[in-house]
């Protein structure tokens, strides 16, 4: 079983049989994103009932909390393949934690912009210093931090060495930030919990919100494969079975 | 779903603004990311097919001397 | 490590102290610097604030403290950036011997230069609020402690640009979201100070904080430098 | 001098960008070998001597020194001196307190050695002036001297002799010498030619312009 596991590791390390799973899969997730997503928002815009509290506006928690949840997760899976670049030096491993950098910000900008939203409504105001959203403000500084890190190297290896460096620390540092935006946020306005999808929430109101996370995951999969293999294939220029699949593209 | 009628469910009890704003803001970002995804790998068939052209001139251009020569 | 390493990475630890004491000593801008940036900062607040003494007196500590945080946030880039461009810092890469100690030596000496005068000063300025003793000493201890994981977090940041050039700003985008939780923990004490709460929960976290970075930042400077000088 | 080392380098590959700058270079070299390495700008000279001294990683293929790869053997660390363009002396510092902070890096602290080292390279006039007012031929000479100090076995020179008079040419080519006849070793970036060749025991050369593979041609599989 383990040896099953390395070998398909080791596969999966080299740019070419990356390129042959993943074009694989990149069919088979972006079907999965397509169902789940239609099937998520029907169930949560139409079929769920409102909320007693909020009324209707609370149906942004269904696009709020899984970018929310897919903007850490994207972090976090950088944060992996930055330490499996830097130990073992595969090239597949700096690809996807570069090509995910722009996917994760732009979940922490859907979570922001679509947290303000669902703030005025609630709150009365565009922005609210509560802790999640504070702390998700600081995670898309983190995302611009490797962006900008990324960019300003002129060698590109150098760049992505750097870049998995600050994202190891960022990692470590992200459950530090949380813990210290809790406690500065209740040294200021004392605890204003508003109920967001806790276990309380009935299954009707549930079901969608789980829907439309899964259908966020898939959506992440299917766009970092496609877009690691190009960007796979912009790197390894040089070799031949890249001549090779260009050529066959460009026929077809 | 008997008593769905259309117009309410667009007003959504009067949050139509947020709700709706913020679905549409999910969806653009998720589409830009995705365009952006394809007209990379656009840009690289291109890119890749005027290097063949031009190291394909080249050599011509290098044979047409030597046989000159 | 064998005896005979271990003692060659203290004497070396030392030997890169007092080096260091002496190169700053030369050129003192690294060290005046960080020092007229913050009076700077701190000195523009009450034009735009306005002098009513009450409304200083709770707020400039917090300034100060936002003012430290830019100021040494300013400093990093000089860090490590003469070492590499006179090619010592490839002479250090050499040797196995320990970056990490090497590391530790320059910070230290840089936060015994720049973060004990900030320090200093940021409490000489807060005297003209005359705000009480006692908070001026809880303002002290935060300002020390927190320095310390200021200069080591960023020293991290200054290892990964050393070889970029005109690399201020960078180094202030990266380290900014890591610099938070200190910041937030430093004013934090200064505030419950001022609000007569106790100060002991924040202050333990900046300890804490420290030792962390002083424990844990010089590696990631050591594995940093060593993967971006190329 | 009588311990037989050995520096060995095994199908090192360098890429810089998506160019391959060379690739399949092997070179043995014993105690006593000069190894000279030639090529026109940015053929990857000096990226091949901080691969050699441990800076830069090369991108694929090992350096052994002593049958132990440099990574692993604790001793090449202590074994090898490099001089590159940048020197490594500290502009504020005296040129006395830059040798001595080397010389105590290298845990000896005998001064006595140290000035007859300045005197060999006839530099022992500067040693008050801090390093900023030396000229360039006068720091190379530095850097060299730091070299003369530490009790290395392998020397890593990148363009040693550039900017540097014609006596003092002389001077450090007979150092070089000196210590290729003690059994040391140097591998070296140069273009001229060393006028005393006819001296040295066992000279080797590689020329990294002929292995210069371009953009599209390099076949290498790497994960």
């Amino acid at each position: 079983m383990w040896q099953a596991i390395k070998n398909f590791y080791h596969r999966m390390g080299t740019p070419r049989e990356f390129y042959r799973i993943a074009g694989y899969w990149i069919p088979i997730f972006g079907v999965c994103f397509a169902v789940l997503f239609i099937v998520g928002a029907y169930l949560g815009l139409v079929v769920a009932p409102a909320d007693y509290q909020q009324g209707d506006s609370f149906r942004i928690i269904y696009v709020h909390v899984p970018a929310a949840w897919m903007s850490l997760f994207v972090y976090v899976v950088m944060a992996f393949a930055g330490a499996i670049g830097l130990i073992w030096r595969m090239k597949m491993a700096f690809i996807v934690m570069i090509t995910s950098a722009s996917i994760g910000a732009t979940f922490t900008f859907i979570a922001l912009a679509t947290g303000s939203l669902w703030g005025k409504p609630t709150w009365g105001t565009w922005w609210q210093w509560e802790a999640r959203l504070t702390s998700e403000l600081v995670l898309l500084f983190l995302y611009i931090g490797i962006m900008v890190l990324y960019s300003a190297f002129t060698e590109r290896k150098t760049a992505e060495k750097a870049a998995a460096i600050l994202c190891i620390v960022g990692v470590i540092n992200i459950p530090i930030i949380h813990y210290s935006v809790e406690w500065w946020n209740s040294l200021h306005q004392g605890s204003t919990v508003i109920r967001e999808g806790g276990p309380a929430m009935p299954a009707s109101m549930l079901t969608p919100l789980l829907l439309m996370a899964l259908s966020f995951q898939f959506f992440y999969g299917w766009l970092l494969f496609i877009k690691a293999r190009t960007q796979a294939l912009t790197q390894e220029q040089g070799s031949s079975w890249v001549k090779q699949i260009i050529e066959s593209k460009q026929v077809k | 779903m008997n008593d769905f009628n259309f117009s309410e469910f667009i007003a959504m009890g009067g949050y139509a603004k947020y709700v709706w704003s913020s679905w549409a803001l999910t969806i653009i970002a998720m589409a830009s990311l995705v365009v952006s995804a394809i007209r990379k790998r656009k840009i690289l068939y291109r890119q890749y097919h005027q290097q063949t052209q031009q190291s394909a001139a080249r050599k011509q251009r290098l044979a047409r001397q030597q046989s000159k020569s | 490590m064998t005896a005979k390493q271990s003692t060659s990475h203290f004497s070396s630890f030392t030997l890169f102290l007092r080096r260091e004491c002496f190169l700053l000593w030369n050129n003192q801008e690294n060290v005046i610097q960080p020092l007229f940036f913050f009076l700077i900062t701190i000195s523009l607040f009450p034009f735009s604030l306005g002098s009513d003494p009450e409304l200083l007196k709770i707020i400039m500590p917090s300034i100060a403290w936002v003012a430290i945080v830019l100021a040494i946030m300013m400093s990093l880039n000089s860090l490590f950036r003469d070492d590499f461009e006179d090619g010592s810092l490839e002479q250090w890469l050499i040797g196995n011997r320990s970056l990490a100690l090497i590391a530790l030596a320059k910070i230290m000496v840089y936060w015994l230069f720049n973060g004990v005068f900030l320090a200093i000063l940021a409490c000489i300025v807060c005297l003209s609020t005359n705000i009480s003793f006692e908070q001026i000493k809880v303002l002290f201890a935060s300002l020390l402690l927190g320095t310390i994981s200021l200069q080591l977090i960023g020293g991290i940041g200054a290892a990964l640009t050393v070889t970029i050039q005109r690399s201020g700003l960078l180094i202030a985008i990266i380290v900014m979201p890591l610099f938070i939780p200190i910041l937030i923990f430093g004013a934090g004490a200064v505030t419950r100070s001022i609000a007569g709460e106790s100060v002991a929960g924040a202050l333990y976290t900046l300890a804490t904080l420290a030792v962390l970075s002083i424990t844990f930042a010089p590696f990631g400077i050591s594995f940093a430098l060593r993967n971006t000088i190329e | 001098m009588s311990v037989k080392n050995h520096l060995s380098l095994e199908s090192i590959r360098c890429v810089r960008g998506d160019n391959t700058l060379f690739s399949e270079l092997s070179i043995d070299a014993e105690n006593g070998d000069l190894l000279r390495i030639r090529g026109e700008n940015g053929s990857g000279k000096t990226s091949l001597l901080r691969i050699i001294a441990g800076i830069a990683l090369a991108d694929a293929g090992k350096v052994l020194w002593n049958k132990k790869t440099i990574q692993e053997s604790d001793s090449f660390a202590t074994d090898i001196a490099y001089l590159a363009h940048r020197d490594g002396i500290k502009s504020e510092l005296t040129a006395i307190e830059n040798l001595k902070f080397y010389q105590q890096l290298y845990n000896q602290n005998d001064t006595e050695k140290l000035m007859n080292v300045l005197d060999a390279l006839d530099i022992s006039h500067i040693y008050p002036l801090p390093a900023r007012q030396l000229s360039f031929g006068q720091r190379r000479r530095l850097g060299f001297a730091r070299l003369l100090l530490s009790s290395t076995k392998l020397w890593l020179l990148d363009e040693p002799f550039t900017g540097i008079d014609v006596s003092g040419r002389e001077l450090l080519e007979q150092h070089c010498v000196d210590f290729l006849n003690q059994g040391g070793m140097i591998v070296m970036t140069h273009h001229a030619e060393l006028e005393h060749s006819e001296l040295i025991q066992r000279e080797q050369s590689v020329d990294l312009t002929s292995l210069n593979i371009g953009r599209f041609q390099s076949e290498m599989e790497t994960i």
